[in-house]
């Protein structure tokens, strides 16, 4: 293994999340955690639309049109949800009553900008709910591949893009690497295996200390997105 | 006896005068007055300015709206889904002017408007672009941007049921917008599935009151899904 | 008649509150005003512990313990009467939304500047919700006493008691007459039967203009106090 | 499982330590969490500042603590009832500090600690006694007094139904209170007439989302109704 696929690092954003999280997931990888969530754990996802407890998507057939995610697919609601208006949701989100915040990222830097909304050039400009959760939520972690699509690092020492929030990622989740965004900078935590720290720091666009504890990621084999990267 | 019933949108939506300002409540499409707005729509009022999260949808209701040219401002968070093709259009042709305010300060600022606030401070925006022109000011240590409430001319609300006094109840996520947006605008018109005697809905599942409200009008529910859009739309 | 009693204040007011008003009563005077209130006219009564549409004291035997008002009396609430948090309101409150708020007065003065909330001298203050109905509610109207207990004017020039809220009276209901608070100063408007604006005058501490179109209030005889005034 | 109900009145409040903030709901006598602070009176903490409407009433709860000269600090909009007799003793002796808020401003500062906000502005109290100190800005041609939010180390709340998750309902005007301090404390307590099984609760009447609340203890309701008061409280 040299890469894991989406769903192997939604699988490991996954693991990660611990019984009585209540948790927003953004668009994209982040989407993908649920299905990964042990049956038992439980683990509350707020979605913007002004729920808490979102559960699988609606079968075929029962859907229903006033339950609806931000996103627009049909969801359904576990016991023990609740909904509200988008004043609570947002209250609930700026006040830091969530615990987690999983979202794709554009770019990450060394201290823990994030840049997740606008692509410089981009004709229409939105936001949307990241802002809010990037300054709100006490642990934002970003889920997403370690380069783009042109092999460039997205984990730099400062970001390019217009910032969603400065300083508000604590942990990376990407397709080679876990890195927690520390005071003293990067610690590369969690290597792929088949990967060695100075192959993560090669598609790294900042310097990465190799934390004390670093280990290979224990992710199982179907993850496998093995390809070569240039 | 009070009465807060019309018979039709077209009656409802009928005192909207151009310049106008409109909140339009609704979110991931649900809890959308989209018939208030194709009745607007017919109603011809122009140069209109819309407080709504997105930027509308395809050709109808806002998105018909926009494509009509009948928008002079939009506020909103989220105005770049692949769906509010006809704003971006206009936008690019610079026919509309665009304020973009983050969801959650949107949120606040139409309630700040509704509950007679004079602004409010929110950590959201501080050191990114759209902190731009803003008052920063550091409170206990931690930095807030000033946001100004938003008032409306007009705020066009959906709801499930509501009876004649303008009490209103909604479905699960119809809340969204609608219950603020009720709060902050001069004239509330709300469309609802289904308008029911007064004492149908108890006390404890009014989510708006009546006081908010100052037309109601049943509507059809229009059929059709919700369809899974391109990866990025909220 | 020289001299309403407080019912007769009340009615007068009653008479005044028209077809979809939404209003707050404040205690004392104010709270007599529902019993004058015609069957059939709907007006929608505001208290601050979170409900809109109070209906007449619950029946002995009938109380709910979940349904008192903020002065802590059993109350039922009407047909199309909702409930909501402290947030809501005061959100109503303060935002405009109610029509009218009746209200006790230790003094008002000319300009509309209103004193209810603190006696110089008390010992513990306490505001409640005074200030924000005073300064949020659109139409002000104080129902009260002409003069106080040692028979001197509460209409003044300029209060001496702490304000709450300055210029927001719009109305005065005394037991002799009623006033406007208008740009130009103190209207009066009507006078007890018995009474001629000069007598209104004289126990008033700023001056009065005698409204163009100033009349005999339309009040039964029932709510006669007559007394000598000193 | 996650389980916040413990079997306790007294387990609920073991962590309160000398000098705690502690916000207690309640409004007219409704949705008071009283047997929490009778709890708390046992429990012995001391130093308190207590975030209430009111003073307490008599001897009991509230003002129980006042009585025992546990309450340092009180921020209040009403303390002056007849009731709170035991909070006047202490105060009127220098031994207690009050903060004298109006009751709407209490309530937006404290929604305001609960939402993340900074400050808020509100026009109440401009031009009076108790804007003594404050900031006063003009928006928008309105005066308005700058408000600082408040949060809480413990909100007590009490609500009619609650889950092991925390979920609460409220009946009726139990909600006065309870749902903003809910929202603005560290840590929150409740005490609930019934612990139901999850799912009980429809989402749709769930006021309180268990997110907010860390614990909750079933308590039997104690008897005695409202008495009629003395005029002049609320």
């Amino acid at each position: 293994m040299m890469k894991l696929t989406r769903e192997g690092i939604a699988y490991r954003v996954a693991c990660e999340l611990t019984e009585g999280c209540y948790v927003n997931l953004g668009v994209g990888i982040p989407c993908l955690v649920p299905a990964f969530l042990p049956a038992g754990r439980e683990i509350f996802i707020h979605n913007e639309n002004g729920t808490l407890g979102v559960g699988p998507p609606a079968a075929p057939g029962a859907e229903d049109p006033d339950l609806v995610s931000a996103n627009r697919e049909f969801i359904t609601l576990v016991p023990g949800a609740s909904v509200f208006d988008h004043a609570a949701s947002f209250g609930m989100i700026i006040g830091g009553h969530l615990t987690h915040v999983v979202l794709g990222a554009m770019e990450v830097a060394a201290n823990g900008d994030l840049a997740n909304w606008h692509v410089p050039g981009q004709k229409v400009p939105g936001v949307g709910g990241a802002m809010d959760l990037a300054f709100g939520v006490p642990n934002v972690w970003i889920a997403m591949t370690h380069v783009n699509n042109k092999g460039e690092p997205k984990i730099l020492n400062a970001c390019t893009c217009p910032l969603t929030a400065p300083r508000c990622v604590k942990r990376i989740f990407s397709d080679i690497a876990v890195i927690d965004v520390t005071p003293g900078g990067l610690a590369l935590r969690e290597v792929v295996p088949g990967l060695d720290p100075a192959a993560v720091q090669a598609q790294t666009g900042a310097p990465l200390s190799v934390a004390q504890d670093c280990r290979e990621m224990d992710v199982p084999e179907s993850f496998n997105g093995v390809r070569l990267i240039a | 006896m009070i009465d807060k019933t019309v018979a039709s949108c077209r009656e409802a939506v009928a005192s909207v005068c151009d310049g106008a300002t409109i909140m339009m409540a609704g979110f991931g499409g649900t809890g959308v007055p989209g018939q208030l707005a194709e009745a607007l729509r017919e109603q011809g009022a122009a140069n209109l300015t819309v407080i709504h999260n997105g930027g509308g949808d395809d050709d109808n209701g806002l998105g018909g709206l926009m494509l009509d040219g009948r928008v002079r401002k939009l506020i909103a968070s989220f105005p770049n889904s692949p769906r509010a093709w006809a704003f971006r259009d206009r936008y690019l042709k610079g026919e509309i002017e665009l304020e973009l305010v983050p969801q959650g300060s949107l949120v606040e600022r139409i309630r700040a408007g509704g509950v007679g606030l004079g602004g409010i401070y929110t950590p959201t925006g501080v050191g990114t672009p759209l902190a731009a022109g803003k008052e920063i000011r550091e409170i206990d240590g931690r930095q807030y941007l000033f946001e100004k409430p938003l008032r409306a001319d007009f705020a066009f609300i959906r709801a499930h049921q509501g009876d004649r006094l303008g009490n209103l109840r909604y479905r699960f996520v119809m809340r969204n917008f609608n219950m603020i947006m009720a709060t902050a605008a001069k004239t509330v018109i709300a469309e609802v599935d289904q308008i029911v005697p007064v004492g149908t809905l108890s006390p404890e599942e009014i989510h708006t009151p009546g006081i908010y409200v100052d037309r109601l009008v049943q509507v059809e529910r229009l059929s059709g899904k919700a369809k899974r859009p391109p990866e990025g739309s909220a």
